[in-house]
């Protein structure tokens, strides 16, 4: 196939995504080397240097994404300030809430269930020491599981997590 | 004729008379509408079975056919002269002119009907993207004023609008959301922390109805695997699932 | 602000929003006219026509959007078996065609258009949001008024419902 259509196909692939994709995906549904869209990944890093571009490629890991620029964040701010204030105090309670009646779960459930990509908020949460990983889903791309920690535990008044497991069903039953 | 046509595969009865209009290569303007009102009727009669709520509508544009045909019949007022040329010109005395009106108002209707799905098809092929959830901009998450009661209406909340938000159309890819054989470890890893777990306690009301399919089937296979066991004390009373002690 | 980087950051913010974005929001966040906006993104169109695009820009409604383009489906399809959503009966389709270049209509009105009863169709259209009541008439009985609402337009990728009555007379042409 020609580059530049490799390059369109890999640009709406990973749009659509919203999540990083692995490389060896990409390659499968190519039909191409990984080393060629690695090769071809480098030049779309050039061509989205550009100014008139708003967004960019990069590799973490052994997976490949596309994010917005840094320098675009104070217009998205300023545009969805209003929103993001009225969501803000409960996004990441949401996405905490999701993970302690659900854990252990992975970030495609969580995000099934907000409808939202909850990347930033999962570090956040992780940074704040309320969740943790908990192990990976022995399924193809060994998705992260996340769960509370204990200090998470301990902070809504739960001695163990065996107490949650107990209370989450009696909440969920009728 | 051959009637294999159902009824069912038109819109209606304007849908209907369109169909045998182009079939037979009429001029919309020039309906010989005895010839087609016998075809309609042909038609309605060749149907072995008429569901009368949907034949109500095929029966009313039966009667204003019959209607117009015979107006079409008595004699005219006017003197031959003008008759040949009325054939091909409509005028107020026409008696088929409403039917030819709403014939091709409908018929415009539908192509617009077949634009728009175009248009769907078109969208169905491409995708959004998830929206960034973006209040990390404002990380400002403030625990002491959470308690573990607002953590479960939350939880009850975000599940109700989820459902509520699954009715909408929505063209972004969301993974699966829940994978039965993920389904099968939760609800093993419960069972296997509680020892004994209330067969209706896995099925929260809060849940859609995927999930609670996809749990039964989970719960279904882990008694085919003989993982757990279960039972019940009395007929009609509370299922208990429990562990099944490997040998 | 130099045009290219204005480009950029309608990009970007296009991108972390997912859903369309009102063309005045944008015009908001950037400080300039909607006039402006809307002339760049017809060169953005252009843009993103070239072969090593995967994604291209929109309007829907009063909306923009970015989506990725139909070509890249078929890969798309192969690496995340995107549910396809369920497509709209005839009926509905007829209705809303209706409902669109004579609203506000009545459903006594659409159903002498139809030559049959539409309360079924109109149930599910409003179910899915695709029309709302705009008002009662008034006259005897104050019948409800029908409309299509933006997300109508969205649905179908419509920038406008002009859009879609040049397309029907360009067909009648020829």
């Amino acid at each position: 196939m020609e580059k530049e259509r490799v390059k369109g196909i890999l640009e709406g692939i990973l749009f659509a995504a919203g999540d990083p994709v692995f490389l060896d995906d990409l390659a499968n549904a190519l039909e191409i080397s990984k080393e060629e869209i690695l090769d071809i990944i480098n030049d779309m890093k050039q061509e989205y240097n550009s100014t008139n571009r708003g967004i960019m490629i990069s590799e973490v890991g052994r997976k490949i994404r596309l994010t917005t620029k840094p320098d675009v964040y104070p217009y998205i701010e300023k545009l969805f300030k209003p929103q993001i204030r009225s969501q803000l105090s409960r996004a990441a309670l949401e996405t905490l809430a999701i993970i302690m009646f659900k854990q252990p779960i992975t970030k495609a459930e969580i995000e099934s269930i907000r409808g939202v990509n909850v990347e930033k908020t999962l570090n956040s949460l992780l940074e704040k020491n309320l969740i943790c990983e908990v192990g990976r889903m022995e399924t193809p791309g060994r998705p992260i599981l996340y769960g509370t920690t204990q200090y998470c535990l301990e902070y809504f008044g739960l001695s163990s997590i065996e107490e949650l497991a107990n209370l989450k069903l009696n909440e969920q039953g009728d | 004729m051959a009637l294999n046509v159902k009824l069912e595969a038109f819109e209606g009865p304007l849908d209907l008379l369109l169909h045998l209009i182009e079939k037979n290569q009429i001029n919309i303007y020039d309906i010989p509408i005895s010839e087609l009102t016998d075809q309609y009727l042909s038609y309605l009669e060749g149907l072995e079975e008429l569901d009368i709520n949907l034949a109500s509508e095929f029966l009313l544009m039966a009667a204003t056919l019959l209607s117009i045909k015979s107006r079409m019949l008595l004699p005219s007022i006017k003197s031959n002269e003008v008759q040949q040329e009325e054939c091909a010109v409509i005028d107020e005395e026409d008696p088929r002119s409403e039917l030819v009106e709403r014939l091709i108002e409908y018929k415009k209707y539908k192509k617009i009907a077949m634009i728009l799905k175009e248009k769907e098809e078109y969208e169905s092929r491409i995708f959004k993207r998830k929206p960034e959830d973006l209040s990390f901009l404002y990380d400002d998450l403030c625990l002491p004023e959470v308690s573990f009661d607002d953590l479960i209406s939350i939880f009850t909340d975000i599940i109700r609008k989820k459902d509520m938000r699954e009715n909408v159309n929505a063209k972004t890819i969301l993974k699966e959301p829940f994978p039965l054989f993920k389904r099968i470890e939760q609800v093993y890893d419960i069972v296997v922390n509680m020892k004994k777990v209330n067969f209706k306690d896995f099925f929260s009301r809060s849940a859609t109805k995927s999930e609670l399919i996809i749990t039964f089937l989970a719960i279904l296979e882990l008694i085919k695997l003989n993982k757990v066991k279960v039972f019940q004390d009395q007929p009609f009373g509370d299922i208990t699932i429990v562990l099944r002690e490997e040998a």
